[in-house]
Parts: C-alpha cells; sequence; structure tokens
C-alpha cells in the first residue's frame, strides 16, 4: 500500500502511509488509540476507500471499492468490532458471503461440518447450529475469526482478535497463525498487546496520529521501544501501583446467583482497594457486575453497602448505593455517539445537575471541563461528539461519566480492553488516584500482567462460581490460571 | 506517567475539528431558506398570500396538528418511530370531551377527556417501553383497540356540542391571535423547554441515541420510552379536545390523517426518526414549511392530488438532503 | 418453560387452529368447502402482498406504499386495455408496480432515506398520481366476462387468485430457507453491515426486496383490478395497515432478521377466518377492530415475553 | 327468512340510522339481518358478498361504494340464486342484469337538485365554490356531477370558482374554506357543499373571516338538524332532506317483497325534499 491517505469529515485519519506485508510473514500494526490502525486495514479490506493512495497485491495495483472486491483477491478481515449475523446460525456465520451451494440449494451438511472442523482447530468448542445471537462476546469473537479462517485467504487481517479471548484461545490461535505463516499465508496482526506481538510477529510497523513511524522485522525490538515509538518517548512503568490505605468494606455480596450464568458468587471489596475480578471468558464476570449494578436481575443473595442492606433492581437504584459500573462493551453500552463528550459525561447526575428541571448548562459545562481536564481526553473539548474520539478517549469519557456520580464502588469491566498503551497507562493512573481517595475499585480483566500488576485481591471465577479472594502476596500468573481452568480449587 | 498527560494535552492537533456543527448549522438554514423561499413564491404570485387574514389562517389551521406534532417529535426523538395511535387519541379527546359536557360540564369533561387520551398513551408507552414491543405494532393495535371502544361506546354517529359558549372561547382571539394558537404557542414552549432544557429532555435524547448506554447510566430508559407515548397522547388528545370544541361536533374518525400530517412536519424539520437527535422548534420549522407550503398551493388552486405529489416528493427531498447533509458532516 | 416455547413457536398455527374450532362450535354452516375456498380467496389479496412484505421485513425495511401501489398497478391495468389488449395491460400494471418499487429502492437505498419515511413519502405519491390520472373517478375494463371468469372456483376451493397465492407461499418458503440469496437476505437484515463486510452486496438486496414487494403489490393491484373489472383511486387504502398486521402475527419481526413464509400464511389465514368468522355472526365493525388489535398485541406480547424467557433457557445450555 | 346487509359504515352520520332503520323494520317484518360493514372499503365489500353467499343467505342488500367493482360477486350471488338490491348508492348500467332493484336517494339526482336551488337563489348568474367530499368517492361523484351537468343544462351563468375536496369532514371543510376565502375573498357569491357538515366547515370559516357578514348563499345535502337550523337564522340557503330512515326502510320492504315473491321495479326512489326558509318549519330534519 502506497501513500494511504484518508480523510475522515473532522479527522484525518491518515496520512500518507505505505506498508507491505510479505506472504508468510506475520506483520504486526501497532499504535495508540486512534492511530488509524483500523482504518489502514479498512483501506486493505475495501471497507473504506483511501481518499488517496494504491493498493497492490501480488505486485498487480488493485481498486477495491467494496468488500467483496477485497475478498476476491483472497483479503479477509476480522474486525476490532464483531462484524456477525445474530439470527444466523455459528455455520451460517462462518460461511458468510461463500455459503455452499448444491444445486441452487445451500449445501447444509457441508457448511456445518466444514464450520464445525475449523471450530475445533480453533479449539472452540461452539456448536455449529447454535444460532450466533445466543452466544457469548467471546465465542463470537473465535466464530469471527473461524469465517476468516475458513475462507482460505491469502493475506488475513486480524484486528484486535484477542481483545475478548482468555490465554487458551489466545494460544490456539497463535498455533493457527502459525501453521498460516507456514502455509504462505500473509497475517496481518494489530493488537494492543505488546506481548502477544513480541510472541508472534515477524514485522512490525508503528503509526502514530495517521502516520507511518516506523517499519522493521521484529527481531531485536522491544516493548518499551516500540512503546516510545507509539508514543513518541519513554514509558517506564506500564502497570503502575499506587500505594493506598485500605479500609473497612464497602461493598459486600453474598451467595449471588442469576439462575442461568452463576450462583453462589460471594466476595467484599474495601475502601482504597483495587479488587481484581478474573477468569477465563465466559466466565460470568460481567453478568456478575450487571446484576450487581442492576442492568439484569439477581434471583438469590444479597447485597450490602457501608454495612446496610440494599435492594438493587436497576442502575439508578445502584448509583443511589454509590455502586458505579463501566461496561465491557463501550461502543454498545457505554457512549451515546450523538451526543457530545458533555452531555455523556453528565449523563447519571443530570438530576443533581438540574433546577426545577431545567438543567444548569453552566455546572453542566463546568462538570464536563473538569473532567476532560483530569483525564486529559483528547482533543480536550467536551463540546465535541463523542464517536468522534478514538476508542481510549470514549473510555476516559465513560469513566468520567461515572466519577461524576460520586460513588463509592466503582466497578470497571476491561476498562482497558482495546486502548493502547499510553492511555491504558493512563487509565491506571486515574484508578490509582481513585483508590488513593478511599474508593472501592472493582477491576473486571482478563488481562493477567493487568490484573497481577493493579490488583490488591484478586477474585477468580469459573464456570459461574467464584473463588476466595487471594492476597496481592499470594498472586501469581500460575496460580490465577489454575483457578481459572479448574485444575486447582479454592 | 504526568509526561503523557501533558504532551496527550497538547496534542491539539490539526487532525481534529468540529465538523458536526457547521452541517447542523447548514441543514438548520436549509429548511429557513426553504420557508422563505415559500413565502417569497407566495408573496409574489398571490396577493392576498401576504394579509393578516391568510396569516392568521394558517396559524389557526396549524395549530390543532402542530400540538400534536410537539407530542411527536418526543416519540421520534426517543427512537419509538412513530405513534400510528393519534387518530385514535384525537377521536377520544374530541368526543369525549364534547359527549361528557352534558353530565360534568365543559371544564371536567376536558380535562377528563384529556386525561382519558393520556391513558391510550400509557398503555402504548407500557407495551413499547416496559414490554418492548416494536411501537409500530404497539401503538396500531392500541389504535385500533381504542377508536373501535370509541364507536362502540358513542354507538357510532356524530356526538354535538351543547354549550356554545366553550365553542367561543377557543374560536376567541387575544390581540387578533386566535386563542387557539396561543394555546398551541404554548404547548409548544413548554415541550421545547421539556426536550431541549430539562434532564427529562437529555434522557429522552439518550435514550433514542443509544439505548442500552443511556440504560447503563442510570436513565430510567423504559419510562422515559413511555413518557414519549404518553406526551404524544396528551398531546393529541388535547388537540382532538380543541377540535371538539371548535366544531362542536365529532365523530370517531375525526383525527384521520393526522399521525401522518404530524410525522410528515417532523421529519422534514430534520428529526432523524432513529432517534437521539432533534428538537421541537426543527419540527415546527417543518410544519411551519408544510402549512405555507399548502396553503399557497391551494391559494394557486392547484388541485388536491397535485398538492399530494408535491408534498409527497418534498418529504422525499427534504429527507434526502438531510441525510446527505448529515453524512458529509459526520459519518 | 418448554411447553411454553413451544406454544410461542408454533403460536400461529394454534390460534388459526383455535379460530377454527371455535368458530365452526359457534358460527353455523361455518365448516364447509364453501366457505373454506372464499376465506383463501379473501386472504389471497392480503396474502400476495404479504408475501411481498416479509421479504422486505426479513431485509429490516418497511413499505407503507403497498396499498397505493396496489391501486395505481390496478388503475393502469384497467386504462391501458382498451389500447393494448387485456393481458398487455395486465403486465405493464405489474411492471408499474415494480417501477414504484425501484423508486422506494432507490430512496431508501441510494438516498439512505428511512424506509418508513420514504414509503410514506411515496405513498402520498402514487396515491396522487392514481387520483390524477383517473380524476378521481373509478374507471372500468373492457371485459367483464374474463372477471367473471376469475372469480371462478375450482375444486370446489380454489380461485386463480388462492392458487397462486399459496403457490407463491410455497416458492417463498423454499427460497428463504434452503437457497443461499435467501440466507443471505436474513444476513442483511440481521446486520447489513457485517453482510456487507462478508461481501454480501445488502445494498443490492435491499433494493431488489424493495422491488420485489411492490411488484407483488402490483400483482395483488391488477389481479383486483381484474377480478371486479375496476381500477379505483380509492382501492387498497385500508390495506397496508392489514397487511403489516397479517406478516406480523404471523412471527415476522419487524426490525429484520427474522421471519417465515409459513408464518405468514397463518398470519393471513389467522386474520381472514377471524374475519370471516366474526362476520357470519354480523360482529360490528367496531368490535371486529376491537379484537384484531388485540389479538396482534396479545401475539406479540406472548411472542416477546416467551423468547426472552427461551433465550435465557439457550444461554444457561450453552454455558452448561 | 336472513338478510345479509352489506353497509358502507356502521359509525357514520347516514349510515347509521339508516343501518338502525333497516334493522328495526326488519324485525318487525320477520326477517334476521345479517349486518357486514365496509368500513367505506371496496375492498372488504367485495369479499362480505362471498361471505354472504356462503352464509346461504336469502337475500342480499348492499350498499355500493363503487359503481363497478361488485359485479363479479353480485354475479356469484345470482349463480347462488340469492337476489340482490342496491341501497342508497346505484351502480353502472352493467350491474344491471345481476340486481333485481336500487332503492334509495339518486346522488345524481340531488346534484341536479343543488344547482336549480343555487340558481334560483344566485338568479341565475355570480361565481361559486365547490366543497366536495371524498375524491373517488361515488357520493362525491354524483353530487358533483349531477350539479355541474344540471347548471350547464339550465343555461345558468353560473361560474364554478373552484372545486375542493374536504371529505365530508368538518374540519377539513373549514380548512379549506379559509384558504378559499382568502383567495376568492368578495368574488364567492355562492357555495355548494356537498353535504351539510361541510357547509358548517364553510359557515364557520366565512364568520371567523368576516365577522358580523351576511353569508352568501350556500346550498347543502342531507337535512342535519344544525343546517335546519343555519337556514332559520339565514346562514344557509337551502339543504336537501335525504332521510336515512326512509332509506332503510325502503330497502328491506323492497327486499321482502321480492322475498315474497312479488316483483318490484328496478328503480325505486326515496323522496327528496328541497328545503329554504319557506318549508323549514314544516319539514322533520333528517337527523
Ligand atoms: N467512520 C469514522 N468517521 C470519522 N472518524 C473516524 C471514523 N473511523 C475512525 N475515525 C477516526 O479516525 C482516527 C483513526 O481511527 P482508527 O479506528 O483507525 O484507530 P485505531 O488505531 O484502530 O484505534 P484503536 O486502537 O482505538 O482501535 C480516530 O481519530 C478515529 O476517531
Ligand atoms: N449476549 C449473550 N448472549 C448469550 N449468552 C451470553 C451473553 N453474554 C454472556 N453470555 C453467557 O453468559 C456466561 C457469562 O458470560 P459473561 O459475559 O458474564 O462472562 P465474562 O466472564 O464476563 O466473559 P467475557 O470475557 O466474555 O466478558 C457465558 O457462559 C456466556 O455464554
Ligand atoms: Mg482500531
Ligand atoms: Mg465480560
Amino acid at each position: 500500500m502506497q501513500g494511504i491517505s484518508k480523510i475522515f469529515p473532522g479527522v484525518k485519519a491518515l496520512s500518507d502511509v505505505n506498508f507491505s506485508v510479505d506472504f508468510g510473514r506475520v506483520h504486526a500494526i501497532v499504535g495508540e488509540n486512534g492511530a488509524g490502525k483500523s482504518t489502514l486495514m479498512k483501506v486493505l479490506s475495501g471497507t473504506y476507500l483511501p481518499t488517496t493512495g494504491t493498493t497492490e497485491v501480488g505486485g498487480v495495483e488493485v481498486r477495491m471499492r467494496k468488500p467483496a472486491d477485497a475478498q476476491k483477491l483472497g483479503i479477509r478481515m476480522v474486525h476490532q468490532e464483531l462484524n456477525l449475523v445474530p439470527d444466523l446460525t455459528v455455520a451460517e456465520n462462518v460461511h458468510l458471503g461463500r455459503m455452499p451451494r448444491k444445486w441452487l440449494l445451500v449445501d447444509k451438511a457441508a457448511m456445518v461440518g466444514n464450520a464445525a472442523a475449523v471450530l475445533k482447530e480453533l479449539g472452540a468448542d461452539i456448536d455449529p447450529k447454535a444460532r450466533l445471537g445466543d452466544l457469548s462476546i467471546s465465542q463470537q469473537q473465535l466464530v469471527e475469526i473461524a469465517k476468516a479462517y475458513a475462507a482460505n485467504p491469502r493475506i488475513i487481517v486480524l484486528d484486535e482478535p484477542t481483545s475478548s479471548l482468555s490465554e487458551h484461545e489466545t494460544a490456539a490461535l497463535f498455533r493457527i497463525l502459525r501453521k498460516m505463516k507456514a502455509q504462505g499465508i500473509a497475517i496481518v496482526y494489530i493488537s494492543h498487546r505488546l506481548k502477544e506481538v513480541l510472541e508472534i510477529a515477524d514485522d512490525v510497523t508503528i503509526l502514530r496520529d495517521g502516520s507511518m513511524i516506523e517499519s522493521r522485522p521484529a527481531d531485536g525490538i522491544t516493548a518499551a521501544q516500540m512503546i516510545k515509538l507509539m508514543v513518541g518517548r519513554e514509558v517506564t512503568n506500564v502497570f503502575p501501583k499506587t500505594p493506598s490505605t485500605i479500609g473497612a468494606p464497602v461493598l459486600k455480596v453474598r451467595g449471588l446467583g442469576d439462575g442461568v450464568t452463576f450462583s453462589n458468587v460471594s466476595f467484599d471489596v474495601r475502601a482504597g482497594e483495587i479488587l481484581g475480578l478474573t477468569g477465563l471468558v465466559g466466565a460470568g464476570r460481567t453478568e456478575v457486575a450487571k446484576a450487581i449494578f442492576g442492568l439484569s436481575t439477581l434471583t438469590a443473595g444479597s447485597i450490602e453497602t457501608h454495612g446496610k442492606p440494599v435492594t438493587i433492581r436497576s442502575p439508578s437504584q445502584a448509583m443511589r448505593a454509590g455502586i458505579a459500573y463501566v461496561p465491557e462493551d463501550r461502543k454498545g453500552d457505554g457512549i451515546i455517539p450523538s451526543m457530545t463528550v458533555r452531555e455523556n459525561i453528565s449523563l447519571p447526575v443530570l438530576r443533581r445537575l438540574s433546577r426545577f428541571s431545567r438543567v444548569s448548562l453552566s455546572a453542566d459545562r463546568k462538570l464536563a471541563a473538569k473532567y476532560a481536564a483530569d483525564f486529559s481526553i483528547v482533543p480536550p473539548d467536551p463540546e465535541r461528539r463523542i464517536n468522534l474520539l478514538s476508542g481510549g478517549n470514549q473510555q476516559k469519557a465513560v469513566i468520567s461519566k461515572w466519577l461524576s456520580a460520586k460513588p463509592s464502588v466503582l466497578i470497571l469491566d476491561e476498562p482497558t480492553r482495546g486502548v493502547d498503551v499510553g492511555a491504558k497507562a493512563e487509565i491506571h493512573r486515574i484508578i490509582g488516584e481513585l483508590v488513593a481517595k478511599g474508593m472501592a475499585v472493582v477491576m473486571i480483566s482478563s488481562e493477567l500482567p493487568e490484573v497481577l500488576g493493579v490488583c490488591d485481591r484478586v477474585v477468580v471465577m469459573r464456570d459461574g462460581r467464584a473463588s476466595p479472594a487471594i492476597e496481592r502476596k499470594d498472586l501469581s500468573e500460575e496460580r490465577i490460571m489454575a483457578l481459572a481452568t479448574g485444575e486447582e480449587t479454592a | 506517567m504526568t509526561d503523557i498527560a501533558l504532551s496527550m494535552q497538547d496534542r491539539t492537533n490539526p487532525r481534529f475539528n468540529r465538523g458536526s456543527r457547521l452541517v447542523d448549522t447548514v441543514s438548520r438554514a436549509g429548511l429557513l431558506i426553504a420557508i422563505l423561499a415559500v413565502v417569497l413564491y407566495g408573496a409574489l404570485a398571490s396577493p392576498v398570500f401576504f394579509t393578516t387574514g391568510n396569516l392568521v389562517n394558517v396559524l389557526t389551521s396549524m395549530a390543532i396538528v402542530g400540538i400534536v406534532v410537539v407530542g411527536m417529535t418526543f416519540v421520534l426523538v426517543v427512537g419509538g418511530l412513530a405513534d400510528l395511535s393519534v387518530p385514535a387519541t384525537i377521536a377520544c379527546g374530541a368526543i369525549l370531551s364534547l359527549a361528557l359536557q352534558p353530565m360534568i360540564g365543559p371544564v371536567p369533561a376536558f380535562v377528563l377527556a384529556v386525561a382519558l387520551a393520556g391513558a391510550c398513551g400509557l398503555v402504548n408507552g407500557l407495551l413499547v417501553g416496559y414490554v418492548g414491543i416494536n411501537p409500530i405494532i404497539a401503538t396500531l393495535g392500541v389504535g385500533t383497540i381504542v377508536l373501535g371502544i370509541v364507536q362502540a361506546a358513542v354507538g357510532g354517529v356524530i356526538v354535538y356540542g351543547t354549550d356554545p359558549a366553550t365553542a367561543a372561547l377557543v374560536k376567541s382571539r387575544v390581540l387578533g391571535i386566535p386563542t387557539i394558537a396561543l394555546i398551541f404557542l404554548a404547548i409548544a414552549l413548554i415541550g421545547n423547554f421539556v426536550l431541549s432544557r430539562s434532564f427529562w429532555g437529555r434522557w429522552t435524547i439518550a435514550t433514542g441515541g443509544n439505548y442500552s448506554a443511556a440504560e447503563a447510566s442510570a436513565v430510567p430508559v423504559r419510562a422515559v420510552k413511555a413518557g414519549a407515548f404518553i406526551i404524544t397522547a396528551l398531546c393529541s388528545g388535547l388537540s382532538g379536545a380543541l377540535l371538539g370544541l371548535t366544531l362542536q361536533s365529532a365523530r370517531p374518525l375525526v383525527g384521520t390523517g393526522y399521525e401522518f400530517s404530524a410525522i410528515t412536519a417532523v421529519v422534514v424539520g430534520g428529526v432523524s426518526i432513529m432517534g437521539g437527535f432533534g428538537s421541537v422548534p426543527r419540527a415546527i420549522a417543518g410544519l411551519v414549511f408544510v402549512q405555507l407550503l399548502t396553503n399557497v398551493m391551494v391559494l394557486q388552486g392547484v388541485r388536491t392530488p397535485v398538492q399530494g405529489f408535491i408534498l409527497g416528493l418534498l418529504i422525499a427531498i427534504a429527507v434526502a438532503l438531510d441525510v446527505a447533509l448529515r453524512k458529509r458532516g459526520v459519518a | 418453560m418448554a411447553l411454553l416455547s413451544q406454544i410461542a413457536r408454533y403460536r400461529v398455527a394454534l390460534i388459526l387452529g383455535l379460530t377454527l374450532i371455535v368458530a365452526s362450535l359457534l358460527v353455523p354452516g361455518f365448516l364447509s368447502l364453501t366457505t373454506l375456498g372464499l376465506g383463501l380467496d379473501r386472504s389471497s389479496t392480503i396474502g400476495i402482498i404479504a408475501i411481498g412484505l416479509t421479504v422486505l421485513l426479513i431485509a429490516g425495511q418497511i413499505d407503507l406504499s403497498g396499498g397505493a401501489v396496489f391501486a395505481l398497478a390496478g388503475i393502469v391495468s384497467i386504462q391501458l386495455q382498451p389500447s393494448l389488449g387485456l393481458w398487455p395491460a395486465a403486465c405493464v400494471g405489474v411492471l408499474t408496480g415494480a417501477a414504484a418499487g425501484a423508486l422506494n429502492g432507490i430512496l431508501s437505498v441510494g438516498f439512505k432515506v428511512n424506509s418508513l419515511v420514504a414509503t410514506l413519502a411515496t405513498m402520498l405519491i402514487f396515491r396522487s398520481i392514481a387520483h390524477w390520472i383517473t380524476a378521481s373517478q373509478p374507471v372500468s375494463g373492457t371485459d367483464i366476462m374474463f372477471s367473471l371468469a376469475l372469480a371462478k372456483i375450482y375444486f370446489d376451493i380454489f380461485t386463480v387468485r388462492s392458487a397462486l397465492f399459496l403457490a407463491a407461499i410455497l416458492l417463498l418458503h423454499f427460497w428463504l430457507t434452503r437457497t443461499v440469496s435467501g440466507r443471505n437476505l436474513f444476513a442483511v437484515g440481521s446486520n447489513a453491515i457485517a453482510a456487507e463486510a462478508s461481501g454480501i452486496s445488502s445494498g443490492k438486496m435491499v433494493f431488489l426486496g424493495f422491488v420485489f414487494a411492490s411488484t407483488l403489490a402490483g400483482v395483488a393491484g391488477v389481479l383486483q383490478s381484474l377480478a371486479t373489472n375496476t381500477g379505483s383511486p380509492m382501492f387498497g387504502s385500508e390495506l397496508t395497515v392489514s397487511v403489516i398486521a397479517a406478516v406480523v402475527v404471523g412471527g415476522t419481526r419487524l426490525e429484520g432478521g427474522r421471519g417465515s413464509a409459513l408464518g405468514t400464511l397463518g398470519g393471513v389465514l389467522t386474520i381472514a377466518s377471524l374475519t370471516t368468522a366474526m362476520e357470519f355472526q354480523s360482529v360490528p365493525a367496531y368490535v371486529q377492530q376491537v379484537v384484531a388489535g388485540l389479538i396482534l398485541i396479545l401475539l406479540v406480547v406472548l411472542d416477546r415475553t416467551v423468547r426472552t424467557t427461551a433465550r435465557a433457557n439457550t444461554r444457561a445450555a450453552v454455558s452448561a | 327468512k336472513t338478510v345479509c346487509y352489506v353497509t358502507a359504515a356502521d359509525s357514520h352520520a347516514y349510515a347509521t340510522p339508516a343501518n338502525k332503520a333497516l334493522e328495526a323494520r326488519a324485525k318487525e317484518l320477520g326477517i334476521e339481518v345479517l349486518g357486514l360493514s365496509q368500513n367505506f372499503d371496496v375492498q372488504t365489500g367485495t369479499e362480505q358478498l362471498n361471505t354472504c353467499i356462503a352464509r346461504k343467505a336469502d337475500g342480499i342488500i348492499l350498499w355500493p361504494l363503487d359503481p363497478q367493482a361488485y359485479i363479479p360477486a353480485l354475479a356469484r350471488a345470482q349463480q347462488a340464486n340469492i337476489p340482490a338490491i342496491l341501497i342508497n348508492s346505484p351502480m353502472s348500467d352493467q350491474a344491471k342484469p345481476f340486481i333485481k332493484s336500487f332503492t334509495g336517494p339518486d346522488v345524481y339526482e340531488e346534484g341536479k337538485m343543488a344547482a336549480d336551488s343555487l340558481n334560483t337563489a344566485l338568479k341565475g348568474e355570480g361565481a361559486v365554490i365547490v366543497i366536495a367530499g371524498q375524491a373517488g368517492n361515488g357520493t362525491t361523484i354524483g353530487r358533483v356531477g349531477g350539479f355541474v351537468d344540471h347548471l350547464k343544462k339550465l343555461g345558468s351563468k353560473i361560474e364554478v370558482l373552484d372545486t375542493v375536496n374536504a371529505d365530508f369532514d368538518q374540519q377539513k371543510a373549514l380548512v379549506a374554506s379559509r384558504d378559499l376565502i382568502t383567495r376568492f375573498g368578495d368574488k364567492i357569491n355562492g357555495v355548494y357543499a356537498n353535504d351539510d357538515t361541510m357547509a358548517r366547515g364553510f359557515i364557520d370559516a366565512w364568520k371567523e373571516a368576516n365577522p358580523g357578514k351576511p353569508t352568501p348563499p350556500i346550498v347543502g345535502i342531507n337535512g342535519q338538524k344544525d343546517a335546519f337550523e343555519s337556514i332559520k337564522s339565514g346562514e344557509m340557503y337551502s339543504t336537501i332532506v335525504q332521510s336515512p330512515d326512509e332509506d332503510g326502510k325502503l330497502a328491506i320492504n323492497t327486499m321482502a317483497e321480492i322475498l315474497d315473491g312479488k316483483d318490484v321495479k328496478d328503480r325505486i326512489p326515496i323522496p327528496l325534499t328541497v328545503v329554504t326558509k319557506e318549508n323549514v318549519e314544516t319539514t322533520k330534519p333528517a337527523f
């Protein structure tokens, strides 16, 4: 790809980027949120037409107007956001756009058999006949990968494929990637997990602010170097641990169950503490968090805040009890895309900002300005529509939104998923400052280094059940994995 | 760490600008220009267009459907697609406000009529907001049922007014402005306050913009969604009651067609049917445009089918233009 | 729970069966071949339009202009009879429907106008044209005998129209469940972006969906006009609502991605037999309205509640 | 005996009393009536005729909303040996072989009477506006057609300024009249409204625009109570009484005769009375 530029209204997402990937190699693209990684790959896969620039495949210049054009050339992309059809079956999704035919009809048997084989190879235990919408996000992510893989591509682009995968599944994915590499397939791999990049990549390209900074073989590059190139300066500690004094329990849950996905979940969170909630994908962490926050219903158990029992049936009750929740699916549950950053931030506290039901604009502006500055949201313009921000900045705005409600317990569900290192460090800094001020934080994360880095205690979930909390001093990657996979029963 | 924060802050990058504002202004101005064009054409083409009498007529004709438009704006903004039960709630307001007069007096009849219309809205709201049924289906069903009940209740005939004083009141003028137009103005002001200034309005926009995110932001989404339908029903109940009092007679089918007129106005005003965006002034600008255009066409003696044709074409063009503009602004 | 979800799954068949049983018990003379044949015939107008709408709804779009296209196509097919002859005129009528659909498609695919608004606009336009070209007077055809032949009942139950409808439903069923383009249609309606990203041209499918829907509305209109030897700008004004109701009662989702031909058949037959039964008893129209409205809402509510609980169940099964 | 009665609507100012009268009279005659309402939709009506045939009714009374569309269904009824008559509105000549009789007012005739009346009021000259019913509706077509044709036949110098459709709706008539009054102002010498409800709409608009100024001569149709009041107060010039009671009764009486095997005339009109200030005190309003 030569001289690729892409201008969105209001944003120049890419300027004059040159990028090339060789057959039989894994080429990683790294960069901060909004650096333009996804946009570049969407150009390659025919989703976007570049404003300027040309693309060559196998030495021939090609012009792709729609994804189908790219697919004809053997280019397949696993999108950062799930791109599946909830109302079709898993097998149909895997073969979407290229279902096998027998005469005029769909060859169902071939389709199901093929899907089952691919899924098995990926190590995913998913019924090909299940309706896709009934699967969890991570299972859907696996289907998405299976879909690209099953198409026998010549070039495959994976945009953050592991953000919702467990280490297990990641390992299975890497096995497949190596196999594909051996078959001479060109692989583009985008990830914010630099460890993965180091593990799998042959070449690395670093993007910053829509421009290519460097493209080089991965041999000999270190994470620190990459980070420096990504953010333009040195970053020392990726997972800082701010010391804080731990106080009395703020949130106590006992024997929670929803009758479907989890049961008998109990834990405490104390003031000034970060409690990690980890486990394999689909262990039920999100469901627990949603239930505590009143987004789904509990069938068993009790919740106490500050020693007082509370009933929570809706988010506003949870908010009154001092609980806040930053959801996992930022695009789906986090932001109101049509509203400005300011309007997003003040949403939960509108009533407080209102007199005689009129929202005080000055109070509203003050609030937004404060958080925009505190969290250095880029661009620092609260009147900008939030969907024009990059993922990391959106995440900061969502966290600000909940801090504006002044909660005593903050539940963060995968707060740094798909967020670049810079923004990640900053989110960690913000969390650190919050606990230092005495807030109790529950952090759901699948990224073990992160969990080990910032949490004071960790609860591991497996199959809808929670282990007792493990103190920081007893934590190790092996221990958590053992609990998460059921090799050790606590 | 702080150096990152700092450097990110001074990244006031030329890559970013505010695309959306510009488009907003353009699309708003577009409608104003269109209105001006119609006014200009009207003034040139018809000597009577610019008479007070004619403009007052336009205002009066606008009032009844205008009140419904205010409500319908909420439905569209909250992402409720459309309220098709408007004809039924209008009939409810018109018939009850007249039929109950002899029994309980004009004022209680009026209040009760509007309240009962609101109750229909409550049913819509419960079905859409709490049960989660598609608004088109829910309001279609409820509308059919309510209209059926209303017809059964009056035995299917016309109900006449018994208190001419009330008719005189709604037909009166204050400083040359028809009372009914003033009522419309008041409703519009209230509607605008609620949608654009109050927390409820912000909630409405948020719910329409992204339902689950609003829910996860402690917005009582179900109530907000239901609320939009109740507001619309109250508005159309009020509109129906006023209609009944002006005409001093009401049939079950008085409200036919008002739902489409209201949706047309709101949509021409550039309020997105997908929700999350829109305001009462915009919707009213759409209404003013449609009404003025119709008025000019009538004054020019354009035949009814041709009027319908032009109106249909206009809706299509207005919305297509709006979409095009918006796409250029924000993808 | 399992029972409930079975009920939900076959609810259209159940309601239909229930209606038939109750009607045949309460209404004397209801259970006869003639009634069945007439019931089928009455379903076929709504039914043919419903086939088109089912496809369009699955693709995630809606069409409010069906009733107007119905009238317009009929008028065209009648007005052109003297100059073109009966069959060519009928063809032009159907083509008018297709052209109307193309306009809908261009508006909503090309100009990205929401289909609810786009077809609201074209509904006004088509209806106006119908009034315009007829000067608001009904027009009549040249050959009344042909109408009489068209209304003839074969084998005691089928008219030409109802046989056509049933055949079309079967074809639709086959197409939706078995063919690649049928499955792609569901993909487009369920998640257009994903479909597009997988190389399915969703714009084209939606466009064709509009053309299909309006063509069928045109077919129904032409058949109706031929059967009554009349084209009238007033025809079909009440039709759109009944068709939407029938399709939705049949379990097709307005938001797209879900629906079935047999469901639509069930929905259409349910509404027709309900109406016929109530007419047999001379139930006032407004009571009929109330009943129809209640059934519509009840079925949709049932669908809604059962589906959420069923979802929870499959989820439990998946995670187990 | 059972008679199937396919009426225009069961919730309508004129149709409802007509239906009631028909049913009451049927009870006296010992005839069972199976009432079906088309709700103003021709499509529904043609299907309901099929229901009547399936129900094996002994006779069919049809309120046609279209001059043609019912013919195949009527033919089918004839095949099934079910006699059919029309109430209220006529159909085209092609329908003649399939029906025994048509009872009811002649809407075309009403248009002619209205033309006479307005011609008299204006002494044969001036400019008028026509407020018509729903476009495409049979009654509208008849009432407008009769009016226009008869004016021509009379050789009247009355000029029709404009014809607007107000769908038999008072509010629509009000809105349309406002615009017409703005547009033509004093040029309007007279008004013909297809029914009294719409005439009412014009009167209200006139009073709004010209408070205190007398209305031009207005001719309506139907003979509603409030039209009688308007005639008394001079706001309206005339109306034509067409009694829904008579309409209903006449139809069922005719059907009873057919069922008894008697021959009936193929056109049985109900009396139409033009009501002006002269006879308003002595005439009974239609409803
Ligand atoms: N459809 C769009 N319309 C407008 N702006 C867009 C659009 N898509 C992306 N952008 C903007 O383009 C820039 C690059 O975005 P892109 O998604 O390519 O970043 P990324 O490197 O993939 O980031 P992340 O790591 O968060 O996924 C960002 O500023 C983003 O806000
Ligand atoms: N949208 C959904 N539809 C169906 N089942 C779901 C859905 N979301 C979660 N589940 C099921 O609920 C269980 C718990 O999922 P949950 O999302 O709470 O897990 P998690 O530990 O948060 O994992 P993740 O990393 O995916 O967020 C899983 O077994 C999954 O199958
Ligand atoms: Mg990205
Ligand atoms: Mg989760």
